[in-house]
């Protein structure tokens, strides 16, 4: 019943309910090791929810995360990013009045590197997104596509065995999408794993391994991206709603 | 690269490829030591000189009060608007230990320092409210302290009179004091800026579920800044007790003191380790100007500075600068 | 203790917590509509006791002959304020903050105006009804020993509170029966949705604050009744019960600030009655203290408002 | 009016100022004297009424041509800055009048809360500090050494007059309330003290703070104490709105006492002032044999020719203030000096030996005043104010027990 057989990732029968409404429902899916998973879903259908309760931003009320055979459930985000998760924002969220250098040195605040090895860390990490002639600018300066990048960079500099991209193409020109999307094929090269929402199902169907389809709250469906592609049921849910 | 042209602002260059991020700390820090330097020696030089000392330690007053606000206001975004009960305690407690305990006044203003610690870790749960809720539940605690003073018994508190020390202490040694957790405060804000927990409470200030995401322990961050800014309230609050011997839960405890600290970091940018400074200096400096000139005037002008900051320079002189010039970020802490 | 004291503030707790209520509700449409954090607001409520004052001393007319002159007056005087002050705020960091200093700074200057204008003592408005009170019940032996006693409400205390109570149906009637009200309602419910039905915020925005300003001096006048003097240092104390109340009853929730209000004003006569005067005039700080820190979403309110 | 009372006022100065330099060029460097005035805040109104008196002063002496020291006459100057009623802010003032304005002698702020503070600069700069409003003990118990009380009778004493009065009248059960600032606390315990000393039953103390606007609460407990009589102490805008809400409450007291009920502005609020016992130190009927400076009939003189448009006409503040500057000019005069210790050794060997306009003075080794009583006035109705205690300057019987105000 599982699809991979290594995973690093394992959500089982997750719930989380706001007052009466049930935003996300037994909602089980796995992340393979080194593999992109892909979660698709109308507006609403509980995807950021859902990943928000795997970085513990909020508490599931029932069900299982384990991340590497750690149980993540009543951890603290900046415990579960600790553990190795690292997340972006579907609206990038970088720190606007500090500079770009300063960014990337926020998540390697627990390293036990110097400083002046930080330093040239988060130099290095600016350069692998064509950031670094601003390294001195503030996050604020940024256009909204650069500030894609930056959380791509910053959220690297975590080290983490998996990624949580919300969105990582909404509002970002094709040419930057490309430079994206080569930055997240090369990462999955290292060995880092991803769950990625997107609305964009082109880049879905280009980048994933498998894919979960949620709507309403549950996992309508899952599979690869052919398999995916033609269910009835997607296309119900995408166009019925 | 093709891909940043068609997109937002022009790079600075400020320092180019390549250049180092080492030598323009340097640079910051350098020019940041001068003040510092200058500052002692302008200060220290008043009593040798027979000049006003009031006015001076109301410079220093109101700059550690500044830059103690800015530790927790400035690195991360909360708006502590009973700051003042920190002072207020600092005072009462220094005003005791001297007249009811006959500790020496130097050993009074440190014990001042750590009840405020210990007030602050009582009110540490307040830091979960955000906003606007911790802002009036800060004052409202301290106006709960201030009546609880007053309520005190007479024989330990002096009552309505409040209490008078200035006897018992020498107002020469509580200038001098001022300068010392001054400087103290100055080099915490310096050390604090460029260590790893300013970096973390900047960046919870800019987004604290970000920072959060991002590893940063935001619960405990807030805590120590919240800790470290209360021990210096509290100092000064003992050291003014010390300086000027007469005070009472009406002075020790006027939201106007926390009103002018959050005024003057932000005249000079909050979130900056030499706005707080430069900010005081320019607001004393006019209050001073005005009070002699238009004293019927003077709490309009405060307002009306407090207003046309808010709406025209939110980011106060430095930060207002840096904006428009970026290249000065190289040279302001 | 008598049972007197305690008539007298059950009596006290009505007039007061009336006024509570309407300075609440008043706060609360600028907070809710505009996420203005008003801390001139007492200042506000002052402008309207010092005009009910200047009408009272020149022409000796009843102070509520200010009334209309004070809704109007404020109201349009709101209106400029909205347009001078609060469209830049958005350019702030913080807005919510950044308002709270802005008016914190117009509060300084108001009270400095005031005291300019009028003077900083104290000044009584020499106005009085005839008769002076209306006696409800006698208690006997109230005072001890065949001293009897009269519950007594102050007739001017009665007029403020039938006129404070009028007021206040009016608005929930405006706010949940009328067009506008409703729309008011939709803006502090949800700012950002009220846009998309196509209804001008900017416009809504400053007749909101222009309405929570009237709202404010009309408290003022009634003010003057209840407590028959004006004193330009009067302004703060105001402000934090309006604080009190909105954050009592919920952010946002109009019906829960005019019960805070009234649950206030109670709390306060009866902590009077039953604690020193020094010490009674804590327990609204405290309570406030206490209903943050244990039910954030305030005593009447269903869901936090952030 | 009150735009207009201050410009006079600063137009007043300006014209003493100048005349002040007029002299300069061809006398003697003149006596400067500083003190600090409140233009705002809430002492304002007092402290610019004692300023007034003050000015009377200033003006009576230098046209006098100064007094006389070291065989010399020097003019006297004065340099008035502002302290915005901000006890913080005090020290700061003093020290800026004696370095920067180098004033010889210091005059104090308006009352105990400031003079507190004020005392301790001028101890620090070894300056000669002449009180004219601070009453509070306990700035007499710091062990000063250059602070005297020119006319301002200590707290303690400052309230007896009325509980006499109330004693000789029968009274055998008070209750007393008071705001919880120095002067008014200081009176209530000094009033308490003297009534369970006396006999005088004391059914209820209770203080409030500032601010404190509704007082139904406190005076229906002051009713179910069971007390004969009353007396709520605060500043005056406190008592006026406490006058009003006994009537409202119909509550009856055999007698009330209220400190400023026979103050000029207080008298503007008709039948809520009415039999009261107030106390004052300023009256047509009260006329001390002076023998230093202007009686009182010259002084209300001089008053109306200096300010034609104050507001106000003088009350016992103005009175404090002009008695401790012609108070000082005898002390510069005896000491022949303006050196403190020597000023403060002739103001004691003064003590007993002078009578002001206020009346005769008489100090304790710490500057505290111990003379000086206030009488004791009643206003019987449309505003006529009688003197009715002590008994040898009483004008009038007192109305005891006063009316019911259902009977008025």
């Amino acid at each position: 019943m599982s699809w991979t057989s290594d995973p690093i990732l394992v959500v089982d029968g997750l719930v989380k309910r706001f007052g009466g409404n049930v935003a996300v429902n037994q909602a089980t899916l796995e992340v393979g090791r080194g593999t992109i998973v892909g979660l698709i879903g109308i507006n609403g259908a509980g995807k950021s929810t859902l990943m928000n309760c795997i970085a513990g931003m909020y508490r599931a009320d029932e069900g299982r995360v384990e991340f590497d055979g750690q149980n993540l459930i009543g951890l603290t985000p900046h415990e579960i990013a600790a553990a190795g998760i690292g997340r972006t924002f579907q609206v990038p969220r970088t720190f606007e009045r500090l500079t770009l250098i300063d960014n990337l040195m926020i998540p390697m605040l627990n390293r036990p590197e110097s400083e002046d090895e930080l330093i040239a860390l988060a130099e290095a990490g600016l350069a692998e997104v064509n950031l670094h002639d601003l390294k001195m600018n503030n996050g604020e300066e940024l256009s909204g596509g650069q500030q894609k990048l930056l959380e791509l960079a910053r959220v690297m500099m975590l080290e983490p065995k998996l990624i949580l991209l919300d969105e990582p193409f909404a509002g970002v020109n094709p040419t930057l999408c490309t430079l994206i999307t080569d930055k997240i094929l090369q990462m999955k090269e290292a060995g880092i794993s991803f769950l990625l929402v997107s609305h964009d199902l082109t880049s879905i169907y280009r980048l994933s391994d498998h894919i979960y389809v949620l709507n309403q709250g549950e996992v309508i469906c899952e599979g690869g991206v052919d398999d995916i592609r033609d269910d009835p049921k997607v296309v119900e849910a995408y166009l019925g709603g | 690269m093709a891909d940043l042209s068609q997109t937002a602002p022009t790079a600075t260059g400020a320092l180019g490829r390549g250049s180092d991020i080492k030598r323009q700390r340097r640079i910051r820090r350098a020019i940041w030591y001068a003040l510092i330097l200058a500052i002692v020696i302008w200060c220290a030089m008043v009593p040798v000189r027979d000049g006003n000392l009031s006015i001076y330690f109301a410079f220093m007053l109101g700059a550690t009060m500044a830059t103690g606000l800015n530790f927790v206001a400035g690195f991360t975004g909360y708006m502590p608007f009973g700051y003042v009960a920190f002072y207020g305690l600092g005072s009462y407690v220094t005003g005791i230990a001297v007249k009811l305990l006959g500790i020496p006044v130097y050993l009074a203003v440190p014990m001042g320092g750590c009840a405020g610690i210990l007030l602050a870790l009582a009110f540490a749960p307040t830091l979960r409210l955000s906003g606007i809720y911790f802002a009036i539940v800060s004052l409202s605690l301290a106006i709960i302290l201030q009546r609880s003073i007053a309520l005190m018994p007479e024989e330990i508190t002096g009552g309505s009179l409040g209490m008078n020390i200035g006897v018992l202490t020498d107002r020469i040694q509580g200038y001098y004091a001022m300068l010392v957790v001054l400087v103290m405060a100055l080099l915490t804000a310096s050390w604090l800026a460029e260590s790893r927990l300013g970096r973390s409470l900047k960046a919870i200030r800019e987004d604290a579920e970000a920072a959060d995401a991002m590893g940063v322990n935001v619960v405990r961050s807030r805590l120590y800044a919240w800790l470290v800014s209360a021990f210096f309230a509290s100092l000064v609050g003992g050291v003014q007790a010390w300086f000027t011997g007469a005070f009472d839960t009406f002075t020790a405890f006027d939201v106007l003191v926390t009103a002018k600290a959050i005024i003057y970091a932000m005249a000079g940018g909050l979130g900056t380790v030499i706005g707080p400074v430069v900010g005081t200096v320019v607001l004393v400096w006019a209050d001073e100007l005005v009070w002699r000139a238009f004293p019927e005037l003077n709490s309009f002008l405060l307002g009306l500075v407090i207003a046309l900051l808010i709406l025209f320079a939110p980011r106060g002189i430095i930060g207002t600068l840096i904006r428009r010039y970026p290249r000065l970020r190289n040279y302001f802490m | 203790m008598s049972s007197i004291l305690l008539y007298n503030a059950l009596i006290g707790g009505l007039v007061f917590g009336a006024i509570y209520a309407l300075i609440g509700a008043s706060l609360n449409v600028m907070m809710g509509v505009l996420r203005v954090v008003n801390f001139a607001h007492g200042e506000f409520v002052l402008i309207g006791s010092f005009l009910a004052y200047s009408v009272f001393s020149l022409t000796g007319l009843n102070p509520l002959a200010a009334l209309p002159v004070v809704a109007i007056a404020m109201f349009f005087g709101g209106v400029a304020a909205y347009y001078l002050l609060i469209p830049r705020l958005r350019y702030s960091d913080d807005a919510e903050t950044s308002s709270f200093l802005l008016m914190f700074g117009v509060s300084l200057m108001l009270v400095s105006s005031i005291t300019w204008i009028y003077g900083a003592d104290i000044r009584p408005v020499n106005f009085s009804f005839d008769p002076v009170n209306i006696a409800l019940l006698t208690v006997e032996d109230a005072y001890g020993k065949g001293r009897d006693g009269k519950v007594l409400v102050p007739t001017a205390r009665l007029v403020a509170l039938v006129i404070n109570l009028a007021i206040i149906a009016a608005m929930t009637w405006f706010i949940y029966r009328t067009l506008p009200g409703k729309a008011l309602r939709g803006a502090i419910m949800n700012r950002d949705a009220i846009q998309v039905v196509g209804i001008d915020i900017d416009r809504l925005s400053a007749n909101a604050f222009g309405l929570a300003a009237a709202l404010a001096g009309v408290t003022g006048v009634i003010l003057t009744l209840v407590i028959p003097s004006v004193d330009p240092n009067g302004g703060a104390p105001l402000t934090l019960f309006a604080f009190i109340v909105i954050v009592l009853g919920g952010l946002g929730h109009p019906i829960g600030a005019l019960l805070a209000g009234m649950l206030f004003g109670m709390v306060e006569q009866f902590s009077n009655v039953l604690l020193p005067q020094s010490a009674a005039q804590m327990v609204g700080f405290v309570m406030l203290v206490a209903v943050v820190m244990f039910k954030p979403e305030g005593l009447f309110g269903r869901k936090v408002m952030r | 009016m009150s735009i207009l009372r201050k410009a006079t006022l600063a137009l007043a100065m300006v014209s003493i100022g100048a005349l002040a330099s007029a002299d300069i060029t061809m006398a003697q460097e003149p006596i400067k004297i500083g003190m600090t005035v409140s233009q705002t805040g809430r002492f304002a109104l007092a402290a610019q009424s004692g300023e007034r008196g003050l000015q009377i002063w200033l003006d009576d002496v230098n046209a006098r041509g100064g007094i006389e020291v070291g065989g010399e006459k020097r003019p006297v100057e004065l340099v008035a800055l502002d302290d915005r009623s901000d006890k913080a802010l005090v020290p700061r003032v003093y020290e800026t009048l004696i370095k920067e304005e180098g004033v010889d002698i210091l005059f104090g702020p308006f009352g105990s809360t400031l003079t507190g503070a004020a005392a301790n600069t001028t101890e620090q700069f070894d300056k000669f500090l002449m009180i004219w409003s601070a009453s509070a003990d306990s700035i007499y118990a710091q062990g000063y050494r250059n602070v005297v009380s020119g006319t301002q009778l200590a707290a303690s004493l400052l309230g007896l007059p009325t509980i006499k009065a109330m004693h000789a009248n029968g009274v055998k059960s008070v209750a007393i309330a008071y705001l919880d600032e120095p002067f008014p606390a200081g009176i209530a315990k000094g009033q308490q003290a003297w009534a369970e000393a006396n006999g005088i039953e004391v059914t209820m103390v209770e203080s409030f703070s500032t601010g404190t606007k509704d007082y139904s609460i406190l005076i229906q407990k002051a009713l179910a104490s069971g007390a004969q009589a009353f007396i709520p102490t605060s500043y005056e805008g406190d008592q006026m709105i406490i006058a009003r809400q006994l009537r409202e409450l119909d509550a009856n007291f055999d007698a009330v006492g209220m400190f400023y009920g026979a103050q000029p502005q207080f008298l503007e609020i008709g039948e809520d002032a009415e039999f009261l016992f107030s106390q004052t130190l300023i009256n047509p009927k009260v006329n001390w044999d002076v023998t230093a400076g202007l009686t009182r009939a010259e002084m209300m003189e001089r008053y109306e020719a200096l300010f034609p448009d104050a507001a106000y006409e003088p009350d016992f503040q103005t009175a404090l203030a002009y008695g401790a500057g012609v108070v000082l000019e005898e002390v510069i005069k005896a000491a022949d000096s303006t050196d403190p210790a020597e000023m403060k050794q002739a103001a004691i060997d003064l003590s007993g030996n002078l009578t002001v306009m206020t009346g005769p003075y008489a100090i304790e080794e710490t500057g505290k005043q111990v003379s000086m009583e206030f009488v004791v006035m009643q206003n019987q109705g449309e505003g006529n104010l009688e003197v009715i205690f002590p008994p040898a300057v009483a004008t009038a019987d007192p109305v005891f027990p006063a009316p019911a105000y259902s009977d008025r």
